[in-house]
């Protein structure tokens, strides 16, 4: 019988970030699993307030987590953001219990923090193991130089998070190589994009993500991978300026790591949303022969 | 510039509130300057995170406010993460910005965001900007 | 041979009688250089000195008050600064027994105190002993147990 | 009946103006049992002294009470004094009348310090009827020491000793002696070689006869209490005998393998079969058993064929000896965190982020660069250094919260050294505070900045990345407001000086204290800075916290002078204030045993003819016993009571309240 992981999409990945949703499903489900999508689910609220009197804005991600615990005692997400603000609240929820009585009184539930949050990165990891990833590849991603892009929201703060090692990550890495990718390491790996100052600060997001861009392609990145819809947006917009400012510059895919392992276990190259993405991976395919088609 | 200090200023009912509401205490911060070191952002402040600190470690909470810093962090949480004290400058800002949010004062109306951005960037984006400025 | 109380009462009223259990190394030095340095206190208290506050046994408070204490004192070294390295550690955790073997005894705990006074808080030991004889004044005799040791007496002879 | 006698001393009017010791005497004579009682101006006066003995005998006195001053202050006097009268000493009380009541209720009509002396006495003397004549413990002292740890405080102990006449045993981990000293380049403030003023020291110790070592051995059990510690040491097979070895080095020129060498701090490797450093204490190899193909799979052999004493033993074993002596010095020393532990620094990842320690090994002439400063990853010489400070000391998150108290130092050292072997090259220091107390200190960072140009920036480093070949150093200037980069070609961490793993189980096996950070506790951190709460053990050197080499010789040399007025004696005597158990009532259910903080009290096992155990029963060993009576407050069947405090002393005096 296949696994089955209960899944919050959230509200990105339900509108605008839709093939970092669909690849993540299918390529479950090839490698032996199935991403159960939440009966009852709403937005997270996108941030973990960083006050600790701010606890109505926990309410949202409390609802989701009371909701999600009826359904079963895991839940599993893609984005980043969704996955810091799940399991920050779900650790306020479960380790103190004057807030835990406010919080269930804002949303009216009972809800003690017994949900584990998981993102798909560490299911894969913990659940199904790599080594088994690698035996479900169809379509090695062999030769493709991939810089693996953190950010922030997937790793910090360590002690409320603890994916993994918060200065030098190894997960998205490690998955990579088991799809067959090399992956690239790269200074900038766990630095910010500009997150929401996209609103009304694009200087300062241009910049950030510019440097993460330079610094992974000075690194010899081809690909770059992430896990969050804000930072692939980011890293694409910002590139526009770097192909005025950088002579040779061109662009570089910006994509999610759902769609390169949907890519590498055999899904349909047409049902991965690559034709979304501003800058395509196409090509790069098809030079290193993983595609066949024209250069 | 000339500070004039006296017990009143350091330990003042509004940096009380600062102290509340961010949950830190400010005089913990030892002022190594690592926060400053590592954020990314720091070049676009008027006012580094260590100084930021530092300024209200003094009581001037009226420097700070004036300062853009509160508004240019983008809460990525190096400066937390990396801090030896254990300080979240992160939350002492969302806390200047709650403060001035909370009084019903917001810093980015919804008609200014441009359009193009409204329009294709990811939800969470447009949610948590909101959060960050918008009362 | 409950001399000094039944004096004290003739000149002004109730006056308490505290008995205190210090050890030799901090609270009584600290005790001793409230003498040195000529401070003035209220002449209720007694002590006997014990080795260490780990020493102290349960039954030397009960003792005390059926002898006539009004106030019991329990006083040694700081945590971590016990001259026997964790005596005052065992009698930290014994005290949480004390208390409530105390209570269960029917002993008001305002009439009990623990304190710690190291050998140069000579000011803090001053403070300690008007402050208790002055609470221990407020709450009036001790009786209950007197009654007992008396009971006792007259049940032997 | 008791025949007690009773001293009221006048302290000239010390206690005479608060307090009429006449009537305080008169009062007394009506207790039964107190068949003399006077009052004195100053008892403790040789005319005083030799009233209170004629007393004694004139009046055929069994116990007495002198109320006067503390007892911290005469107890010993008159206790001297009863015992010269033919009284035992433990017959003598003192009840304080001055401290605790003239001195502090200073009421002229003498009445309020009146009742309260005539109280306090009676007390005293009701107590005093239950005092048994005691005797003062004597212990034998074995006048040998064991020094363990061979760094420059152990070593400097062991000399110390040794040159006071006294033999000494000195134990080192490691296949020499040394420490962390033998690794320095030089060392400030006055930057003289750690080898040449080390190594002299060294020989000394291996060629006095009055000091045997005990290398690549450690302490696995001690027993026994001051002046009487039996240990046993386990010598690690060395698979070398070093009766037979005449260090000629044929065997490590032979061997064909290599691995890292620890003392280099994996900046080189050294051969399998190896001595740590050339001037090693003893020149007698040792083979890295775990790394050896012979050992291992039984292949290879080959410094067995060269060695011409045949001394090369495959299948030596771990050997146990036992020593008796009479003090130990414990002197293990330090070691630096681990670096990885900052992954912002990318020590580990980063060649060419290196540790301090690291540093001295490249600008020691003995090093794996011949002293040259040349980075890891490629040799070449770094033309511009980033030192780093703090690392790991003062940060309460993810090191210690104490200041390692060298490093400032020894990185401005490095900045010199630096400057003085690349003179085109510049240092940069992030620092927060510069500590530099001592005697020219201050003027030897102020000459690091001023002659030496190092450029001191106050702040921290956040990050530190690679670029094509250069370390990126992303840091702050706190001072200037401004975040710092700077492109360099080495990197240098001032690592946090922390105990030693494994230094906790070696305080449970001494039974001494040690705190948060496991470094060891001394008595008292300013007036007994050598001494542990256990008689008899010794501290010296960093295995107590940071410190540097003059503090840790200066510890190692006062070590030695206690242990030698410890042997200035055949015999010590203690205080007689011991627990007892009730070997009649003892139900052995070890509560005592659990309670006590020396760990004094032991199981004994109470055997039949036949041998067999028949019952269990606490016994105190009076060596150890300190005299604190947590062992009696913790008996619940009463079995166990406290010389000097005995329960019914205490409630005497509970009793005559
Ligand atoms: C990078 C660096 C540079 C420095 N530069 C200077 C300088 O220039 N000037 C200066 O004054 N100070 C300097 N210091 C400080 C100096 O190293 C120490 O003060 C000194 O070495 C301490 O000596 P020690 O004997 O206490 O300890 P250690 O040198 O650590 O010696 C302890 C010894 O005990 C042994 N040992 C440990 N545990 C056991 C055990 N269980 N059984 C048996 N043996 C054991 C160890 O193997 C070691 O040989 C520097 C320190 C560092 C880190
Ligand atoms: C304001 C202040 C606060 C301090 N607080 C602390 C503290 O909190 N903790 C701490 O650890 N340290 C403290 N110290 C430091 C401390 O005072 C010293 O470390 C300590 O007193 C030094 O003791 P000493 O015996 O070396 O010298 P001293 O105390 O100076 O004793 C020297 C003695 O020698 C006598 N003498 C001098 N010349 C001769 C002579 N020719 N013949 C005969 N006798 C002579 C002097 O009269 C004096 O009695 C403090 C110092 C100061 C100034
Ligand atoms: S890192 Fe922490 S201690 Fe250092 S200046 Fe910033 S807030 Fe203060
Ligand atoms: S959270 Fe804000 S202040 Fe802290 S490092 Fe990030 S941007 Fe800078
Ligand atoms: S014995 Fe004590 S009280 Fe009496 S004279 Fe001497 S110092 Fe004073
Ligand atoms: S037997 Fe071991 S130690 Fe000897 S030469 Fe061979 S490898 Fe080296
Ligand atoms: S060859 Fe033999 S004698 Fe020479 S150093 Fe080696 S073991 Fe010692
Ligand atoms: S000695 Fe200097 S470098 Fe070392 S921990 Fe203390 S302040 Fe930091
Ligand atoms: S606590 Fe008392 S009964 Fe128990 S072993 Fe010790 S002496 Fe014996
Ligand atoms: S008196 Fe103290 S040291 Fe002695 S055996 Fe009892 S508990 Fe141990």
């Amino acid at each position: 019988m296949t696994m089955k992981i209960p899944y919050y999409p959230g509200c990105t990945l339900n509108t605008v970030a839709k093939g970092f949703d669909a690849t993540a499903r299918e390529a479950a489900l090839k490698i032996g699993f199935e991403m159960e999508e939440l009966k009852l689910w709403n937005c997270c609220g996108a941030t973990f307030p960083l006050t600790p009197d701010n606890l109505i804005a926990l309410s949202a991600p409390a609802k989701v987590l009371s909701n999600a615990r009826k359904e079963g005692d895991t839940v599993t997400t893609l984005c980043s953001v969704c996955y810091n603000v799940l399991k920050r609240t779900n650790k306020v929820i479960k380790d103190d219990k004057e807030k835990r009585g406010v919080i269930n009184g804002f949303i009216d539930s009972e809800y003690d923090g017994s949900l584990s949050v998981l993102h798909y990165l560490e299911v894969l990891r913990d659940k199904i193991g790599f080594a088994r990833l690698k035996e479900a590849v169809k379509r090695p991603l062999k030769g493709i130089k991939a810089a693996t892009y953190y950010g922030c929201m997937l790793l910090r703060p360590f002690e409320d998070i603890g994916i993994d090692d918060a200065e030098k990550p190894t997960i998205f890495e490690n998955m990579l190589s088991a799809l067959g990718a090399t992956p690239v390491d790269f200074p900038n790996k766990i630095e910010c994009c500009g997150a929401h100052l996209a609103m009304n600060n694009t200087d300062v997001v241009e910049k950030l993500s510019g440097n993460v861009m330079t610094s992974a392609v000075d690194n010899g990145a081809e690909l770059i991978v992430t896990s969050c819809p804000l930072c692939q947006y980011n890293l694409e917009k910002s590139q526009k300026r770097l192909i005025e400012e950088r002579p040779g510059y061109t662009g570089v895919p910006v994509v999610y790591f759902t769609q390169v392992l949907g890519l590498a276990i055999g899904a349909d190259i047409n049902t991965l949303g690559f034709e979304k993405n501003e800058y395509s991976i196409m090509p790069l395919l098809h030079r290193k022969g993983i595609v066949a088609g024209e250069d | 510039m000339k500070i004039k200090l006296a017990k009143e200023d350091i330990e003042s009912s509004k940096i009380q509130l600062i102290e509340r509401v961010s949950g830190e205490e400010m005089r913990r911060c030892y002022q190594c300057g690592k926060c400053s070191a590592g954020c990314p952002v720091s070049f676009a402040m008027e006012l580094p995170p260590s100084q930021v600190m530092r300024f209200l470690q003094l009581g001037r909470v009226d420097e700070v406010m004036k300062a853009n810093s509160m508004w240019t962090c983008v809460g990525c949480l190096q400066c937390y993460a990396r801090c030896p004290q254990g300080v979240s400058v992160a939350a002492v800002l969302e806390a200047l910005r709650q403060i001035v949010l909370r009084k019903g004062t917001d810093h980015e109306r919804i008609k200014d965001v441009p359009f193009p951005f409204m329009k294709s960037a990811p939800q969470q984006a447009i949610v948590c900007g909101f959060r960050k400025f918008v009362s | 041979m409950d001399t000094h109380s039944t004096e004290n009462t003739e000149t002004s009223g109730f006056e308490p009688k505290i008995m205190a259990f210090v050890c030799n190394w901090c609270t009584y030095a600290g005790a001793d250089l409230a003498g040195t340095s000529r401070m003035e206190y209220r002449p209720n208290v007694r002590i006997i000195k014990l080795p260490c506050t780990g020493r102290i046994d349960p039954q030397f408070i009960i003792k005390a008050f059926e002898n006539g204490a009004d106030g019991v004192l329990v006083s040694g070294c700081h945590p971590g600064d016990c001259h026997y390295t964790t005596g005052n550690y065992h009698a930290r955790r014994r005290w949480i027994g004390f208390k409530s073997l105390m209570e269960f005894a029917g002993i008001d705990m305002r009439r009990l105190h623990f304190s710690w006074v190291s050998a140069s808080e000579a000011i803090k030991w001053v403070d300690l002993i008007n402050n208790i004889t002055d609470t221990v004044k407020k709450l009036g005799p001790f009786m209950e147990y007197r009654g007992l040791k008396e009971g006792c007496r007259e049940a032997k002879t | 009946m008791p025949r007690i006698g009773v001293f009221v001393c006048q302290c000239g009017n010390n206690i005479a103006a608060t307090v009429d010791t006449k009537k305080v005497a008169e009062e007394m004579a009506k207790l039964p049992g107190v068949v003399y009682t006077t009052d004195y101006k100053f008892m403790c006066s040789s005319p005083g002294q030799e009233m209170l003995k004629k007393a004694i005998i004139d009046n055929k006195l069994d116990g007495v009470i002198v109320s006067a001053c503390s007892p911290h202050m005469h107890e010993k006097t008159f206790r001297k004094a009863s015992e010269a009268a033919g009284l035992n000493p433990y017959r003598c009380e003192i009840t304080n009348i001055r401290e605790q009541c003239s001195w502090v209720h200073h009421d002229k009509t003498k009445k309020t310090g009146t009742i309260k002396s005539t109280d306090l006495t009676r007390m005293v003397i009701e107590r005093l009827k239950r005092n048994r004549p005691l005797t003062k413990i004597k212990i034998p002292v074995r006048k040998k020491a064991l020094v363990i740890g061979g760094g420059i405080a152990g070593i400097q102990a062991a000399l110390d000793i040794a040159e006071g006449g006294r033999e000494v045993i000195l134990v080192e981990k490691e296949p020499s002696i040394g420490g962390n000293m033998a690794r320095l380049s030089e060392t400030f403030p006055t930057m003289d070689c750690s080898q040449c003023i080390l190594t002299p020291k060294m020989v000394e110790a291996e060629l006095n006869e009055r000091i045997t070592l005990y290398t690549y051995s450690e302490v696995e059990k001690v027993d026994g209490y001051i002046g009487n510690f039996t240990v046993q040491i386990r010598k690690k097979a060395r698979y070398v005998d070093e009766a037979l070895c005449t260090g000629c080095g044929e065997c490590i020129e032979k061997c064909p393998f290599k691995a890292e060498s620890q003392f280099e701090v994996g900046l080189t490797k050294r051969k399998i079969i190896y001595t740590p450093f050339p001037q090693s204490v003893p020149n007698v190899p040792v083979i890295d058993a775990p790394n050896c193909p012979k050992i291992q799979k039984d292949k290879c052999g080959a410094c067995a064929i060269v060695c011409g004493p045949k001394c090369i033993d495959f299948k030596q074993q771990d050997r146990i000896e036992t020593v008796d002596v009479g003090a130990i010095i414990v002197a293990t020393g330090y070691q630096n965190m681990a670096n990885e532990r900052f992954g912002e620094y990318g020590y580990g990842r980063i060649k060419d982020v290196i540790s301090g320690m690291q540093f001295e090994r490249l600008a020691s002439s003995s090093g794996p660069t011949g002293g040259e400063i040349r980075r890891p990853s490629d040799g070449k010489i770094p033309k511009s250094v980033v030192f780093i400070q703090c690392v790991g000391s003062r940060d309460e998150k993810k090191g210690v919260s104490y200041c390692s108290k060298v490093c400032c130092m020894y990185t401005a050292k490095h900045t010199m050294l630096y400057s003085h072997k690349v003179h085109d090259g510049q240092s940069y220091v992030f620092y927060m505070d510069i500590r530099s107390g001592g005697k020219r200190y201050e003027e030897f960072v102020r000459k690091a900045i001023e002659h030496d140009h190092a450029m001191y920036l106050r702040g921290r480093v956040s990050r530190v990345y690679e670029k094509d070949g250069k370390v990126i150093v992303q840091g702050a200037d706190t001072l200037s407001g401004s975040q710092v980069e700077i492109e360099a070609d080495m990197v240098v961490l001032a690592t946090a000086i922390v105990s030693r793993d494994g230094a906790d189980t070696l305080a449970q096996k001494l039974g001494i204290g040690y705190d948060k950070y496991r470094f060891y506790n001394e008595y008292h951190p300013k007036l007994k800075p050598v001494e542990t709460v256990t008689a008899g053990i010794f501290l010296a050197g960093t295995c107590m916290g940071p410190m540097d080499i003059p503090e840790s010789v200066a510890q190692g040399s006062a070590a030695a002078s206690k242990a030698l007025a410890l042997f200035s004696a055949d015999e010590m005597t203690r205080k007689p204030v011991t627990a007892l158990v009730n070997r009649a009532t003892c139900n052995a259910c070890w509560d005592c045993l659990t309670a006590c903080p020396y760990t004094a009290i032991e199981r004994e096992d109470v055997r039949n003819r036949q041998g067999e155990t028949i019952r269990w029963l606490a016994r105190v060993n009076e060596g150890v016993c300190q005299g604190c009576g947590v062992c009696v407050a913790a008996c619940r069947s009463k079995s166990i009571d406290l010389r000097g405090y005995t329960d019914e002393q205490v409630f005497a005096a509970i009793n005559a309240f």
